[in-house]
Order: structure tokens, then sequence, then C-alpha cells
């Protein structure tokens, strides 16, 4: 990881340095050494704030849509952090030429506040960068168990023991909506949840209206959550949102035999279709 | 009065207290230990450093009914949903918690208007609180006189010694409950001098430190500065550090309707959200999350002071501990503060 | 106690469409319960909550004087949820009414003082009330010289017009109504609502200027006030805020440590000087 | 007595909705259980809409749209086939019996497709009984 960091700044540096990005994202310290804040470098003089650690689990992908169209962005990019920037290439929210990519293959990643190592348990697992400009280190062996693993025991059991668990979940939400502003690829303004007419959900946070949030927003990151946790992760009442974005990850590839952001001249699966996708899917 | 109860039999306490009205007491859950209107004593526990939220949902809960109506041909039937006056029972609240209720008592029933739901619960209400016995780094409510034993606002003040709880009354209220409470052992001498001797220990803890001397001015003076461009550029708006703040009081009004009937509640708001002020015009005088996060900061450490002469921060340590991309407001006030006084040398 | 976040009934009598845009309505409202009347002691420059169960809450500003018993007027633009559901209402609906709210036009100060009215469009409502009262028998005396400049794009987007044909009639108000663009039937003068204060120039002597009106009518129209002479103390306008409970707990329409709810709507610029510019 | 259920059904314009109404000028019977809205094209329909149908109390929710190939703007219900399929798989999930929820493609020749399909689904979610998971959440079962 120190190594990491280091050529991290190395890159930072001689990028800003030669004016080719007017911002690299990344890391410094935060309040204690499990807290690194997301950080937007600017100035060759902010490059030795950088930091990289096992504790620099957020996904930076979420900060580029913030930046006007056209604006040179380095990005510190793990797995997740690349798939989701290929999703928003391919939704044409940023222009592949307008990034510089930093690849950071990295395993073992550790969630501070939980003290929990994040592995293909609760996310992708995805472990190397699928694109990248530069590699900041070599590349890791994929491991091999499915990221879906985890939903096994859900999937075995009946639909109101299913619902009894989901309802006991999801009447926890408050509503903070962090997940949907953690998420890289949650960019709506406004959301469908913050519209007043029509008014999908009370704002009251209820068991029926947060499920009405919550179902639709796992629909509208169907075929598009690159499943990198960051939602859960936010989530300050512990919900495992990425249970359900798993279980809808897992639908698309098997019924579209596509996995979301893999491939940045590719289209997600629910602004396409092929004529002989099967009315099985539909029973 | 002094009463004890072995550490155990939590679940007594909390079983007798709930004879005496609703109790919000800290509950387990997945989330972690956080307070709850209290229907089944056996959840109630006192293992916890701090709970996931502030206490504010005794008195001001998430969704709080004001109005009822229905829909009729002759124009809507509207029924006021009266402030609730039944006894109320806050159990196991920290200090720095404690501190939090005076504070919003002056914006809630200090001068003006008064809330008529968030004063009433609070007439109704005996708190009990119960003192820190460690200190987690990231909290800073020393900075405001607070000891992790202060009893300040407190009906009650409960310490954990060795195997047991003890309790103390230290208003009428409290000598009132305590006195009606079963299943309590009286104190004797020793335990006197035992809860003495916590209070004592506890009061020697430290947590870190803000100076908070002149805070709000020096806020006002790089209000234009670009410190807000570099302290927000991580913040993703979201409203975990609002809804988990014990003194965070802002909230919305709306009518959530239902095949013709329906009811008016006041719902908790984040200035967080870029919807918070945004006009019908579609003008929005804080489009930029530089702007929100001031407007969260000076909120509680400049404007709070200059309306009520108190910071709306009791430091917790919420805001930090659950903010998904760090932010350590502490750190933002002390780097403000370095701000400001730098400017002010130039 | 009074339970400030429960609405009064109203019912509304009568709605006047006077503007050829069917985006700006008058409405008449009388109070269900006598008490409630009583109750309800306003100033002009203040406003109230219209509650439409179901929809919510807008804060309108109350348009109609003091002086004027037993009904109360807003003139209403239709903008959000709760003002188009307004604005479908017939007469006879019953409707909620929470206030009034804010504090007034300074009325005080502006007694023994030339008073100069400044609106433009359909921000001239609470200009209207203060109007109003100020030209009542029972007021008049109590201010000097009263000047009411008030301008709107066209003839046809001109409110209370009957008033202000009225006032033009009157020795005792010094009324100048401007449109941007007059169509063939317009009598009256052209020009932008500054232009017409740069001609009338009214003197800054012992005299206050009351402005309401669009963002860009005010950056112009405020230079000249300034060229007349006319003290930061002594120009007064009212804010727009989104707003909630409008007592000042809600926390959304704050500038600064002020709330415009309950510590505005109405300011001098000099007051707006020691605020935040956020809004 | 009997529990009666009720359905929301969603026809496009162009095939199901012409359909339901050969079924009814022909005279087929067909259970009254189905309220129909209609909408332009299958792939107007936003999953949300199912969603809040669940919440305020429908038992299931019957989607109807043309042929795929035949959609009157050429690939609507190719992508609305997509969109529902992901849709009944959330409500699966989530805990909703996916027999509360079908999708029909149904041709404005179909009249009698239509009353089958109706009769058909209308046993089933009666079979499945009230809807009392969304719905309760809601207080209105």
């Amino acid at each position: 990881m120190k190594g990491i960091e280091k050529r991290l700044r190395e890159e930072a540096k001689i990028l800003l340095d030669a004016g080719t990005v007017s911002v690299v994202l990344a890391f410094r310290d935060g309040h204690n050494e499990y807290c690194p804040v997301p950080f937007a470098a600017r100035d060759v003089s902010d490059v030795d704030a950088i930091v990289f650690n096992e504790y620099c689990t957020h996904n930076l992908a979420r900060y580029v849509t913030e930046y006007d169209p056209g604006t040179k962005i380095a990005i510190a990019a793990k797995g997740a952090d690349s798939r989701a920037l290929v999703v928003l290439i391919q939704e044409e929210k940023v222009k592949r030429d307008d990034l510089v990519i930093l690849g950071i293959p990295c395993a073992g990643m550790k969630d501070a506040r939980r003290g929990t190592v994040i592995d293909e348990t609760t996310t992708g697992g995805t472990l190397n960068p699928v694109i990248y400009d530069i590699l900041l280190a070599d590349p890791l062996p994929e491991t091999d168990t499915s990221p879906y693993g985890v939903l096994a025991d859900l999937e075995s059991q009946g639909h109101d023991a299913r619902w009894g668990f989901w309802q006991r979940e999801m009447s926890r939400c408050i509503r903070c909506y962090a997940c949907r502003n953690a998420c890289p690829l949650c960019y709506c303004d406004p959301c469908f949840v913050d519209q007043n007419a029509p008014r999908w959900a009370d704002k009251s946070p209820s068991l029926a209206s947060n499920l009405m949030f919550h179902l639709t927003r796992f629909y509208h990151l169907a075929g598009r959550c690159v499943d990198c946790g960051d939602c859960s992760r936010a989530c300050p009442m512990n919900i495992p949102l990425y249970l359900f974005h798993k279980k809808v990850a897992k639908e698309c590839e098997e019924m579209f035999g596509q996995v979301a952001g893999m491939d940045p001249e590719g289209k997600p699966v629910m602004v396409d279709f092929k004529v002989d996708d099967s009315d099985e899917i539909l029973i | 009065m002094v009463k004890k109860i072995e550490r155990d039999r939590i679940q007594d306490i909390a079983a007798a207290l709930m004879e005496k009205g609703t109790l919000y007491a800290p509950v387990e859950d997945e989330e972690g230990v956080n307070f709850h209107p209290v229907d089944d004593a056996a959840r109630v526990t006192l293992d916890f450093y701090n709970t996931v939220q502030g206490p504010k949902c005794a008195f001001f809960p998430q969704s709080d009914e004001l109005v009822r109506y229905r829909m009729t041909h002759e124009g809507p039937e509207a029924v006021e949903v009266l402030p609730d006056e039944s006894p109320q029972i806050l159990f196991g609240v920290r200090p720095c918690d404690v501190r939090s209720l005076a504070i919003m008592d002056e914006l809630f029933c200090g001068g003006g208007v008064v809330d008529p739901y968030w004063k009433n619960r609070r007439d109704n209400t005996t708190i009990i609180a119960y003192a820190f016995d460690i200190v987690d780094p990231v909290d800073f409510y020393g900075s405001f006189d607070i000891g992790a034993a202060e009893e300040t606002g407190a009906d009650i003040l409960m310490v954990g010694v060795g195997g047991e709880f003890l309790l103390d009354a230290r208003t009428e209220k409290g000598t009132a409950l305590l006195a009606a409470l079963d299943g309590f052992d009286d104190a004797a001498e020793g335990d006197k001098k035992r809860f003495a001797a916590a209070v004592k220990k506890a009061g020697a803890l430290e947590t870190r430190r803000i100076d908070t001397d002149g805070v709000d001015r020096d806020l006002m003076d790089i209000f234009d500065s670009d410190f807000w461009q570099r302290e927000a550029a991580p913040c993703l708006n979201c409203g975990v550090c609002t809804f988990v703040c014990p003194t965070c009081h802002c909230f919305d009004i709306n009518d959530e309707t239902l095949f013709g009937e329906g009811r008016r509640v006041k719902t908790w708001d984040s200035c967080m959200f870029t919807d918070f002020t945004l006009h019908a015009s579609g003008h929005n005088p804080r489009t930029k999350k530089n702007q929100r996060l001031r407007q969260r900061v000076n909120h509680k450490f400049s404007y709070y002071v200059t309306n009520f002469d108190v910071i709306s921060c009791v430091g917790c340590g919420r805001c930090t501990r659950f903010c998904p991309v760090n932010i350590d407001i502490a750190g933002v006030v002390e780097r403000a503060r370095k701000r400001a006084a730098s400017e002010r040398t130039e | 106690m009074k339970n400030p976040y429960m609405p009064m009934p109203v019912t509304i009598e009568t709605i006047i469409t006077e503007v050829d845009t069917d985006d700006i309505k008058t409405f008449r409202v009388v109070f269900d319960h006598e008490e409630d009347a009583a109750a309800f002691q306003y100033l002009p420059g203040q406003f109230a909550e219209m509650s439409l169960y179901g929809t919510g809450e807008s804060p309108i500003g109350i348009a109609s004087s003091p002086t004027d018993d037993g009904y109360l007027e807003f003139t209403v633009q239709k903008a959000g949820m709760v003002t188009s559901n307004l604005h479908d209402s017939d007469e006879g609906r019953t409707i909620g009414l929470r206030g009034p709210l804010g504090n007034t036009w300074p009325l005080e100060y502006l007694e023994g003082k030339n008073v100069v009215v400044v609106g433009g469009g359909f921000a001239f409502t609470t200009l209207r009330s203060l109007t109003r009262y100020m030209l009542n028998d029972g007021n008049r005396q109590r201010f000097k010289k009263i000047t009411v400049i008030y301008g709107a794009r066209t003839p046809g987007l001109l409110i209370y017009k009957d008033e202000l044909a009225a006032w033009e009639k009157r020795d005792d108000v010094d009324t100048h109504i401007t449109v941007d663009q007059g169509d063939d039937t317009w009598q009256g003068r052209e020009g932008f609502v500054p232009t017409i204060c740069t001609e009338v120039a009214p003197s800054s002597d012992n005299a206050v200027a009351v402005i309401c009106g669009p963002p860009i009518m005010i950056r112009f129209t405020l230079p000249v006030f300034f060229d007349l002479g006319f003290s930061k103390e002594n120009i007064y306008t009212s804010l727009e805020m989104r707003m909630k409970c409008g007592f000042g707990k809600c926390g959304r329409c704050n500038v600064g440590s002020k709330y415009v709810c309950k510590d505005g709507p109405v300011f001098s610029l000099a007051e707006l000087d020691d605020l935040t510019p956020e809004y | 007595m009997a529990f009666d259920p009720t359905i929301l059904g969603i026809a496009c314009n162009w095939c199901t909705y012409t359909g339901a109404d050969l079924a009814g000028t022909t005279r087929i019977q067909y259970p009254h259980n189905v309220r129909v809205a209609r909408v332009m094209c299958s792939s107007r329909i936003n999953p949300a809409f199912i969603f809040r149908a669940f919440e305020l109390g429908a038992d299931g929710v019957l989607v109807g749209g043309c042929h795929p190939g035949d959609c009157h703007y050429s690939t609507g219900n190719l992508y609305a086939r997509r969109r529902l399929a992901v849709t009944k798989k959330i409500l699966d999930f989530a805990g909703i019996e996916p027999g509360r929820f079908k999708i029909a493609w149904i041709s404005a020749s179909e009249g009698h497709i239509f009353a089958e399909t109706v009769s058909a689904f209308t046993e089933e979610v009666r079979a499945l009984g009230p809807q009392t998971k969304f719905a309760v959440a809601k207080g209105n079962d």
C-alpha cells in the first residue's frame, strides 16, 4: 500500500505539473489513519497530502460527475471504481479522453467502522482495474469465488421468510440517502424520490415508502451497479443493500449475459435489447 | 437519594420504568445500539459506548403527526393531533446528549413561538443520564465544558460501578420516580462513597478539545473564503450527519394522503439536501455543496450563538463517526479558525 | 397553548382575475370562525401560510390592509404544487390559513416622513397593503407626501387596476403607473420602473423608499435612489424564501443568523448588508 | 365470502387495450377483477407504477403489450421485456410472490386470449390470497 501511495503521489505530481489534468481524485488523511477522506488535489502543493491505505475504500468515481464536462480529471481507481467509470463512459456522463485513470490493483481493503475486511461477500470482489492508463502496482490474481455465493441463503428461503428479512432491514432506513449519494451511478437530478409531482414516496420513513425508494433504486441500478459496496458501507443503519444489488446484478448477468462496467464500448443492458431475448425471462 | 441494582438486572430496571410511562431506552439492533420506544424490556441494553442517533426522537420523532384529515365533498375535515402529554422516561442518555436537549429547548420553547409537540414531551419526560466511564478519541464534548459524568439537565444520574448500577436523583422529578421504583436496593453509605468516587473518576476523563471562544465571529470572517470548497469537496450531501446529530432540528412539513385520507406530518429534513432551500420558482440560494456544508457548520457554531448564545453542538462525535467520507466537524472548525487567524494577520 | 401548526379554516369568497396571463389571481377569503378573525391581527408587510390539506402550505404576502374589515386578500402567482392547486379552486372553497407571520413594513419609522412606494409586476402585493393602509382616512395624516411608482411589463399585467385608477384621482397621493411596453389602448406612461423613478425624482429629504419587485428591477432601481440621496437605512425591501413552519423553527429560510419568516421578510438595505449574501 | 382479488391491468394502447375492447364487443365473459389502465406502449411503464400498485394494495398486476416484433413503435416492447423481467425478479427477491405479477403479449385481434389471460390470472391471484405484505405496510389491505 505504501508503494501505491508513493506511485500515486509521483504520478499526481507529474500530471498536475504538466497541466495534463486540473484535478487528481485521491485520498488525504482524516482525523485518524483509519479515516482517510476523498481528496481533490488541484495543485502540485497538494500532492504530498495524498495518502493511500487499506481504509481508502470509497469509490472515487462518485465525484467525476461533479465536474464540468471537459474537465481533465485524474482518478485513483480501484477495481470497482474503474468499473463504475466504465458505466459512466457508456452513459456519456464523462468522456474517456477527459480521464487519466490511475489503476490500483488491491485486495484486503478494510471497513474501519465495522472492523471488517472487504471481500466478494459484500462487493463484486474486483481486485484489478478493468480500464486504466497507468497501473500503480502489479495486477493481482483475481479470486475465482463467485460474488453471488452470499445470496444462496436468502435465495433458498421462501417468499414470506425473505419478506420478513427485508421488512426488518428496510424498516430501519432513516432516509438519509447516504446510499444514493455515495453511489457513483446515482447521478440523477432530481432523484425520483425528491420529486413532488408525482410524489413517488412519502418523506416519512415508513416501511412502505422506504421500500418504494429502495426497490425503485435497485431497479434503476439494474445492469449498472458495479457492486462496489459503497452504499452499504455508507449506511448508518447497516442495511445490507449489497445483497439486493448483487441479486439484481446476478439476474441481469443470467438473463442478458453481460456483466456491468466491463466494456467501455458496450451498452448497459437496460438501455439495450436483443430481438431474441427469450420470453422465458418473464416467467 | 442513591439506589442501586445489579448490572445483570438491567431488564428489571427497564420493566420497572415501563410501568411509569413510555420508555425510550437504548436497544440493541442490527445498526448497533439506538434509542427506541421500548415494548420489550428484554431488548434494553446499557452495553454501549454511545447510541447511533441522538435521543431527540423522544421529543421530536423523525415523523411527527400534526393533523389528520379526510377529504369529503364539503371539503377537508381536519382533526388536530394534540401534542402528547403522557409521561415518558428517557433512560441511559449520555451526559453530552442530555446537554443537547437544553440547547434544543432554546429553539423550540425558548423565545418566540413555542412548539407544543416538543415542549409537552419535554415537560412530561424524566431523564436518566448514564455517565461515561471511557472516552472515544472522536468525542470532543469536553470543549463545551460537559463532563463525562455531567449531571446538568438530568433528573437522575446513573453510574456503573463494578457489578452494579448506582442511581442518584438530582431533581424532584427524579426523586419521585426513583422512590416509586421497585426492585432497587437503597444504597448504603459505602455505595454513596463509591458513587461519588465514580463521578469524580469520570470527571477526570479528558476528551479532545477545540477552542470555541469567538468561533462564531471567525466563521463569519471566512464566509466567502475558498476554505469551504476545499472542506466540502468530499461531502456527499447525504443526511447522515444531520440525522444522527442530537442537536440538528431542521424539519419539513408534508401532507401524506392515501385514498382521500391523510396526515400532515413534521419530518426531519437536512440542510445537506440540495432541495432543502429550493424555491418553487426554481431559484435556490444554496446550490453548491460548499454552501450547504458551510450552512451546517455556521448554523451550529455561529448563527445559533448569535440567536441563543450557545453553540448548537455537544461534541458527541456522531457526525464524525458516521460520515461516509469521514468529514470531522471538529477538524473543520479548527481549520476554519486557523484560516480566520491567518486572514487577520494578512 | 395555541398550536402554531394548526391552520384556521377560511373560505374563498371571491377570486379576482385581472391580468391577461392566467397565472396571477387574487383571492379574497373570510374566516369561518369569529374568534379566528379576531385573533388575526396583522399589519402591512406580513404574510400567512395558505394551507391546502393533501397538497401542503405556501407562504403568501397579505395584499389587503388591516383597515379592510372582515376579509383578507392574497394575490398568488401560480408556481408550485400549492399555488397551482389554489388556482384551480372555485369560490366557496374552504382552505386553511396560518398567521399572521413575519415582521411588518416599518410603519412607526415611516410616520411623519415622505414615503416612496416602488413596485414592479406582481411583487406589488404587500406594497398595495401598505399604500391602502397609509391612504386610509384614519392613517393618512400620520404620513407626509406619499408617492407610488408601479410598473408592469404590459398594461394587461397590472394588478389592482381599479384601485390604481382611484389613487390617480386622489390629490393626497402622487401615483405614477408605467408599463414596459404599452398597447394601442394604453394612455399612460411607458418605460421601465428605474427610468420613471429618475423622471419622478422623489426627494430623499425626510423620505423613505419601500421597494419590491423582480431582482432585475431592484438591481437597476437602487442606484437611482442612491443618486437621489437615499441612504441604505431609508430603503426597505422584502425577501422571499422557501419556508415551512413560518416561525423560525424549521431552519430553512435563514439568511445567516436571521430567519426571513420571523426576522423578515422586511429588511432595510442597511440590515441586508449585515447578512450573508445567501438569498 | 370468497376472496375477490383487486388486480391492476396496464395495457398498451395499440394491442392489448384494443384486444380488451374486442373481448368486450364480442361479448366474451371474463372476471371483473382487472382494472385496466391504458398506456401508449408497454415500454412507457415505469416499474415504480408496479411497486406503487402493490403498495396501494393491489393483489396482482397484469401487464399487456404487443407481441415482440409487432410493437407500434417497433422496439418498445423489446425494451419493456427486459425491464419487466427485472421488475419481476426484484419483486420476487423482496418476497412478493412472482405469481402476482404477469406479463402477457396480446394483440388487437386476440380478444379471446385477453379474456382467457385475465380469467387464468385472476384465479392464480385468488389462489395466492390477499397481498398483505406491501399493502399492510401502508396500513391499507
